[in-house]
């Protein structure tokens, strides 16, 4: 059974380092927050110029000065900070974030990421994204292996305006845990009840299956 | 050292049409609701304005673009907005877009009298078009240049009249930035307070950077995406 | 989160021989005295020091040039101390001067991950001698470097077990900007307090730039100029 | 009678100004603080980061956690703020500063300005001062117009090690006021008592006596 998104960021949950400060965009790797393990120190930044972003507020703790980067009302927790957008980048340029989590509309064997534009469709912008895929250390990619026509993501390279070039090493879908190397995506890990057949088919760049191919563990 | 201005009206009343102007704020939070009403009442058209977002259709930024003031928007992000997504592909306005990043340290280094920097972000992207590309320890960097602005307007929580800074939670963000980058800088402020009542080592903006100050009044601060959790 | 360390001992102890390592402080003002003497107990030979200045001759970074552990000093103003115009003299002390804005801005662009930018200081003069020079808006700049260091030792005044940090007065200086640009960190603090009893709104280091944090003791915090008036 | 560096200083704050804000260097600058009118507000910047730098402390007020560039105790007044050194030489560079007092070895008819090393004496550096000349837009030079020697130190050249080059357009020295400008100092006001010949013997550098010229008043 390919993984659910839910699925995907209980993955890359398992990333995680006690102590570790994390830059989670928005969608799936949103939902990694849901799955710090119990007892862990994580901090997690917000761009917009918080570390220590908390859960959701309940309703009578919503304040409009305190919002993340996907504008949405959030809280902070216990030794959280507040500076501005650029200390915020500053964090993020000097690699002091130990794991940044993004989503992606294709990523290229090469490791090129483009999430921002899709010519003839309104361009919102590139938010942070290019800094962050441009300076992180360690960036997860999350996503679904296939748009919503059935077409592979994992491409041999990007066919969209690029986000960053030769960036990304890492990307979980529902299909599998892939590292990339050497000009091929190499599955790790295949998610439970996924054939490699599968994999194979709705993976359109290069493929390596590792010799140490193992069951994703969740 | 008094800066003070009596109102939103009188801070923005020499701004010309066509000049360019920085606004402070992420989303809808933390920008200057007040200015921003001057400006529309005072009908000052062509502008150019430097601002991470362009607000939503009713509010912010926004409010500018239904009365037709603005003439080019340079953002990181403009998506929650459909009286621009209408301009935008009508040729009305022009749209530069930026990574935030770049955006703020362009910001910064125009406060620091840094003309210009070398950052990561965009290489190898369009972004990259017409830019200077340098190696530095192996990796590739982009030259980027300082902004330059005729008028930063910013929003603070507290300012005193010499102009000290104080801002509040994640409001802060592109503020005291853009507080440093300005010609001329305004601040609007949530509570106005004398001379000598903030302590000098809490203050974020120093009063050297700001022109005018005035406290604005009905700060709507209203919320983009009202997210809450259940009990 | 908890950074904290037993005592400077302990914060210092990994330091190797011929580490380079930042240190905060403007003179005598806002040093990191714990760390100093820590360095002087563990005997860490052939330092190349960043520091502003380098202290007087029985305090500061002064005691560690008597000890010999210094090979190299980068500062901007080196004066107050007749050792080290010995050592300078005669060969054993290497010595850089930078102009102090080019010092500070170095130290915060390590922190802001930009490996270099361009600033006027300098220019025409021997500071230049083998740096690009390069005009933007009809006036010249000089090429700057982010500086590298492996260790950056502060001084602040208040810090929470995760590493925040508040400064106080113009102890503060150098010490921020060295916090973000060292790749280890060790902040040295008069009063440690618990996680979350520092006010967000506050912090002027925020925690994920410092590594490690205790709460120095028996602070003498000298005063170089004494300068009073009568009543 | 030539100007004694008080009255230096006390020429030099006629160009104070309301709501300026002012770096004053070490030595006849600092005494520039002494004549600012009275009600005139101007707010002094130290740049170890202090603006609304005031007094020295009462002998119970002294702080070393507050103290100058030239390293003595002070007082700050209401309205000031401290910051990093960063910033500080940010609000230097980005020319926030109004006026800027610093002194001199040597001052070059084209503006050239030499103050802080002497070859084969113990170089103590330059501190701010590089960053100063470089970037203000209103540089006042205060200084003896001889050295110990009784050699003229405004020069065709500087001899020293320069500060910084062209920029320095203004010299208050205890004959006169002079403006740098065409490669040559303007003799713009003189000392009383001071004859235009005992000035010229004292120049070395290109001297001309302003058509307007007038003498100083303090």
């Amino acid at each position: 059974m390919a993984l659910t998104k839910e699925q995907i960021a209980q993955r890359i949950a398992r990333e995680l380092r006690d102590g570790f400060y994390v830059n989670l965009g928005i969608g799936i790797p949103t939902l990694v927050a849901n799955y710090i393990p119990p007892g862990m120190n994580v901090v997690l930044q917000s761009e917009n110029g918080l570390l220590g972003m908390g859960p959701f507020p309940l309703e009578h703790e919503v304040d409009p000065d305190i919002i993340n980067a996907g504008k949405q009302t959030i809280t902070t927790l216990p030794g959280s900070s507040f500076f501005d957008s650029a200390m915020s980048f500053g964090m993020i340029r000097s690699q002091r974030i130990d794991l940044t989590v993004l989503g992606a509309m294709e990523v290229s064997e090469e490791g090129d990421i483009a999430n921002w534009k899709i010519p003839g469709k309104m361009v919102k912008g590139m938010g942070g994204a290019m800094d962050l895929v441009a300076s992180a250390k360690n960036i997860v990619v999350a996503m679904m292996q296939t748009n919503p026509k059935g077409e592979s993501k994992l491409l041999p390279r990007c066919t969209l305006p690029l986000t960053g070039k030769r960036c990304i090493r890492k990307v979980v879908t529902e299909l599998g845990y892939y590292e990339i190397k050497d000009g091929a995506f190499h599955l790790i890990e295949i998610a439970p009840g996924v054939t490699v057949d599968e994999v194979k088919a709705k993976t359109a760049g290069k493929l390596v299956i590792s010799d140490s191919l193992r069951e994703m563990q969740l | 050292m008094n800066k003070t201005v009596p109102n939103a009206d009188e801070a923005v009343k020499d701004i010309p049409d066509n000049a360019t102007i920085m606004l402070g704020g992420f989303g809808l939070c933390g920008i200057p609701e007040n200015c921003i009403a001057a400006l529309i009442r005072k009908g000052v058209k062509g502008l150019t304005c430097i601002s991470n977002n362009a607000g939503v259709d009713d509010f912010g930024i926004g409010l500018m673009l239904k009365t037709r003031q603005v003439k080019k928007m340079i953002s990181s992000y403009v998506g929650e907005n459909a009286e621009f997504e209408r301009q935008l592909l009508s040729g009305e306005l022009e749209v530069e877009l930026i990574p935030q990043g770049t955006l703020a340290t362009r910001c910064m280094m125009a406060g620091y009298g840094i003309p210009a920097f070398y950052t990561p972000a965009g290489v190898g992207t369009e972004v990259a078009e017409g830019k200077e590309v340098r190696v530095f320890n192996g990796k590739e960097y982009l030259l980027e240049h300082a902004f330059e602005a005729d008028f930063a307007i910013v929003k603070a929580w507290k300012g005193d009249k010499a102009g000290n800074l104080i801002y509040r939670g994640t409001a802060r963000n592109f503020n005291p930035l853009m507080a440093m980058a300005g010609k001329i800088t305004i601040a609007e402020v949530e509570i106005l307070v004398e001379v000598g009542e903030l302590d000098p080592n809490e203050i974020h903006t120093p009063g050297i950077f700001v022109n005018r100050i005035f406290q604005g009044e009905k700060y709507e601060k209203r919320i983009e995406q009202r997210t809450v959790r259940k009990a």
